[in-house]
């Protein structure tokens, strides 16, 4: 009996797990995202995987105009993590349509277009922008990105701030019936108050973590590493305390939450799930193993078939205390 | 864009050839059925995750035939040094291969190659080319010191023209490299194209001299990277492109890893 | 020749950096201390290093009483890092002052005790006692946990509001002439406020970072690894949020700040000095090397030679941006 | 508290004895004359910091004479898959000897030494011992199948009585190794002290045994730990002890590396 005809036969006895699943109304065939900034505009990564296998795909994250980014050197190593201080370098919405979301349209995973902006009305210009083709294009949802570390103006700002967060996530939500993901950040006091403030103003699901705020020098120089000085600390160093911020907010609000942080083996992926993230995304991990989405797909269902869990959905929040 | 395989390739050799400088074999068939002159691999130096990222190495020397591609270079830092002590027979988790590559004009007759210390690496694939191409080639190599002059016998044997430069004179000429570069100029020997890697100094120096000779000019840039292939945005370097009505210049930063590693070295932004 | 003898002469022959430094008025050898709860009493690390060649030692945080701790598990390793939940167990002040420092007596190296409580009048309590019994005892300083992640009570809350920080601050100050460090959470939005209010209230010096609030899960079981479900991360995985943090402290008070957070290596020393921390103190580190101390002592005296810099409050701040 | 060594010691032989079972000779003379049976060293497992932590394994051998000591364990984690991987002629950072130790009553004449899957590994220097002291000894080694039993001819060897239960009866007798002490027990062998090590449900069943049968009970207990020397207060259980008074019950949190690992059974705090 050949290997390939036993497989066969092994799948016909017991069912395979359930691994779709749905958040912010958008149904994924798996919990496995790619994060924003680490997955380039999708079509980087179809050399190494099957852009089709993915539960869903967010692209590098996008301003109303063109951005430039901030100079070199922008991303360091530091141990079990990296900083980066890309600073929002971009091809700018309309050539986002033009020249980059043509190539995905041949494949069936959901994109979701994560959006940067200086001031609500660029937020709100974008949203209507990527309202106006989601269609046509194939625009599954927004991730407002109010946590991003490395630009001046706008950025973290929002995300800092209860109130701020309120009115931005609100006046998206006004123009835009698309899916609605807030993605925020671990450097905050209290991360609940700001999951509670964009709930209530209208996000589907919330996206956590983005960066924590590191920086490293030179010393032989005397000069900071990243010419931006400070960068996002992402990678598995994060891990834990992103795990601790996922499993707070999962127990703070009632929509989906969405894991991210140092995901890069697929015991990682489950203890988010445990911990209530109904979605996980997987960011730096991207590019230290190219196929690590998949790896970890096929992990997720490997465990699910071995605890005799038939949905991934009964795993999320399990965590017994 | 070509198309960048990831694939776990054997280590055939491993050889100490100068102090600290390693040059590895790896039989990886598909990578060198493709590969390019002044492309790049990256590579998962230790067998866990730590270091975390993977990094980036020049394809040193292609032989299809074989199916091998050789990496040379220099254990500096954690990545390196687990690198240099990894064992013959090991698989290595690489990617490539990657990179536009040097870009040789049909029209070329003569060349002037520049290595400045480790920078030779992704130079003696380049020579090979050329001399394949019926290329006339002058190679300058620039050095610390005697022990650190590598790639003069590989070039020779390929059939270049080779001279040295060493800082501390131990070897040939003493001075800088570009030091040779201008003398050939003002010796009359005019090359068609210009091809450099090593430090930024050096690299900068070049396009000045290669800039009021009128020589075209082709650099191999290094910048930190994170992903290589493109995704990250990591790895960029200021870019001067003209501008669609074509009087106004304009700045771009242009990703080393897939823009490059080559860029004409007019339009790189040296004072940055 | 003989190399010791070249030794002598080559000492001879240039002068030896100056490692001296002062911070809130207590006079160090060099700028190496050790981190609360890392180093126990002291005594632990006396069959691996010689306890007068440190700056200083700062003891495991002491509260009134004594205290039991967390159950176990406690510490749990994560990428280049550790998450430990120890919850102050300790001996309380009487038994410190009774048990532990006697042993402490014979060596020329000021200690701190890190003191923690649960009520302001605890902690004004623990002040009163210890500068009591500080010059015949032997108590160089204070230095005031308001960020201590692992106990319900008092701990952290302090250390993450501006005004409770300096209600607390001010409240010790105003009971002992003692040297005060107010060591302060990285788990806040805006950690200068904080910083500012810890000064305005008369702290001698701030010390940070304390550390990150994280969590781990077993998937096996679907636990939190640790029993206490959350934990303190410590170790390399923190450092580049500890730099960028005491960087901010350094640009915003006037008093010494004291770096800590992940420093392993004396490269990891170095960065901090430079971005500003007077002193530096170690803690996950000494259980990886308990000689790290004094190697990192040495390792700044040789960066000072090879540098030429003369002295090492040179260094203190010295980033070129 | 003894003195703890922190030294770099040679690997002298490594084999894997089970599978997935290493046994590693280090030459470490200091350690090797100040050790006591169940005393621990703690390990750096790799030659950088990742992981971070040092591993504790218990001294499975000691030899005074040639200054050796030996080390017995399981591969199952990050840590020990490194040491596993460690290489003949290796330094390895170790330090010890830590920990109390078992107690052998110079007044006992029989010894029930009972080990539990990798629990054997600091069984077998106390049997040593006890032998050398003149005591009697029976050995009860439990493990999953026949391939995982270790140290049967070890303590044969010595001169013990050694009984096997496997829990699949691939291999004498089928069952749990607790079952053959309440044999010997039931059958009148009375032991004057009970030693054990391995999973945490047999030491408690061992316990409930020992307490009803009257007989002192050692256990080698088993906590994460991060510093290895008393400092951190990681590797806590919890110990119930009398108060001053006598008649009230005080629990208190101990460290398992220093103020045990070895505790006595009845005062461990089991369902916690
Ligand atoms: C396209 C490309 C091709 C390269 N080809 C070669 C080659 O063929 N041979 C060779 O020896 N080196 C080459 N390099 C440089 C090589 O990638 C770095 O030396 C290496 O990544 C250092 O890693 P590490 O962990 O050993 O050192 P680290 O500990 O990361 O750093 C040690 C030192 O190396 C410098 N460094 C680290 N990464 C880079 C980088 N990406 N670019 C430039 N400097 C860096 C740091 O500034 C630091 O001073 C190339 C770099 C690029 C970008
Ligand atoms: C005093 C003492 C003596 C020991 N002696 C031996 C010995 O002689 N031989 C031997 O094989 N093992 C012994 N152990 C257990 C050994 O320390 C662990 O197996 C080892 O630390 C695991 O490290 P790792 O990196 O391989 O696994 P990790 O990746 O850290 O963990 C793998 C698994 O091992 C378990 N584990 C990890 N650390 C410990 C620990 N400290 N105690 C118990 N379980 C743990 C984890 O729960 C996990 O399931 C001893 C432990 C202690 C406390
Ligand atoms: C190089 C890089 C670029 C990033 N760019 C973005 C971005 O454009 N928008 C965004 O919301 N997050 C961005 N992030 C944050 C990631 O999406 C993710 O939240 C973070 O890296 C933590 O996940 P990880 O540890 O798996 O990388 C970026 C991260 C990295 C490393
Ligand atoms: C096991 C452990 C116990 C600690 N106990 C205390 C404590 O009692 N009081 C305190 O202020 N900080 C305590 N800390 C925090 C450290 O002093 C230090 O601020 C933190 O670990 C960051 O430094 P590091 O990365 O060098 O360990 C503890 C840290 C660890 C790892
Ligand atoms: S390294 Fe990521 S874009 Fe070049
Ligand atoms: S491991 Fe630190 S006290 Fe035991």
């Amino acid at each position: 009996m050949d290997p390939s005809s036993q497989e066969v036969r092994w799948s016909g006895m017991i069912d395979k797990p359930n691994l779709e699943v749905e958040v912010a109304g958008i149904k994924l065939k798996n919990p496995v995202m790619t994060a924003s900034g680490t997955f380039g505009y999708g079509e980087e990564f179809s050399p190494f995987i099957d852009l089709d296998k993915l539960g869903a795909m967010v692209l590098k994250g996008i301003t109303l105009k063109p951005k430039m980014g901030n100079p070199p050197p922008r991303v360091i190593e530091t141990p079990s993590g990296m900083l980066n201080s890309i600073g929002l370098q971009n091809v700018g919405v309309e050539m986002l349509i033009k020249e980059k979301l043509p190539y995905l349209q041949k494949f069936n995973t959901p994109v979701i277009i994560n959006i940067s902006g200086d001031t609500i009305e660029e937020y709100i210009e974008l949203a209507r922008r990527l309202g106006e083709v989601s269609k046509e294009m194939g625009v599954a949802g927004l991730e407002i990105n109010i946590s991003c570390p490395n630009v001046k103006k706008g950025g973290m700002v929002w995300g800092t701030d209860a109130k701020a967060t309120y009115k931005i996530i609100n006046s998206i939500r006004k123009t835009t019936p698309l899916p609605l993901i807030a993605k925020l950040t671990p450097n905050v006091t209290d991360i609940k108050t700001i999951a509670q403030a964009a709930e209530e103003a209208g996000a589907d699901a919330l996206s956590l973590i983005n960066t924590l705020v590191g920086m490293a020098i030179d010393i032989d120089s005397r000069r900071p590493k990243l010419a931006n000085i400070s960068g996002g600390l992402s990678g598995p160093a994060v891990k834990p305390v992103a795990l601790w911020l996922v499993w707070q907010v999962f127990q703070t609000v009632n929509i989906p939450v969405i894991g991210i942080g140092g995901i890069i083996k697929v015991e990682d992926a489950l203890e988010f799930i445990i911990a209530g993230a109904r979605v996980i995304e997987i960011g730096t991990a991207n590019f230290v193993n190219p196929h690590v989405t998949i790896d970890i797909i096929e992990g997720i269902e490997k465990y699910l078939t071995e605890n005799n869990i038939k949905d991934v959905n009964e795993l999320v929040g399990s965590m017994k205390i | 864009m070509n198309f960048i395989y990831n694939i776990k390739v054997k280590i055939l050799s491993k050889e100490e050839v100068a102090p600290n400088i390693f040059l590895i074999k790896l039989l990886a068939p598909p990578i060198a059925q493709e590969a390019l002159a002044g492309q790049f691999i990256h590579i998962k130096c230790s067998k866990d995750n730590y270091p975390l990222l993977r990094r980036p190495l020049s394809i040193h020397r292609i032989d299809k035939e074989k199916g091998e591609i050789f990496i040379l270079f220099q254990a500096v830092g954690e990545g390196t040094k687990l690198l240099a002590g990894r064992s013959i027979e090991d698989d290595l988790d690489i990617m490539g291969p990657i990179g536009n590559g040097f870009n040789i004009y049909p029209e070329s007759k003569k060349m002037v190659i520049i290595g400045g210390g480790i920078g030779v690496a992704p130079l003696l694939a380049l020579g090979e080319e050329s001399i394949r191409q019926g290329k006339e080639v002058q190679v300058l190599i620039g050095a610390l010191k005697k022990e650190l002059v590598i790639g003069e016998e590989s070039f020779k044997i390929l059939g270049a023209k080779v001279d040295v430069a060493t800082d501390d004179g131990s070897y040939q000429y003493k001075g800088l490299v570009t030091d040779l570069l201008e003398r050939i100029i003002k010796e009359g020997w005019l090359a068609d194209q210009i091809f450099a890697c090593g430090p930024k100094p050096m690299l900068k120096k070049i396009s000045e001299i290669a800039l009021q000779a009128n020589i075209h000019y082709q650099v191999s840039m290094e910048e930190r990277m994170a992903c290589g292939i493109g995704a990250c945005l990591g790895c960029v370097c200021k870019i001067k492109t003209k501008d669609k009505r074509e009087y106004k210049v304009k700045y771009e930063y242009k990703r080393v890893c897939v823009d490059g590693p080559v860029f004409t070295g007019s339009e790189v932004v040296w004072n940055d």
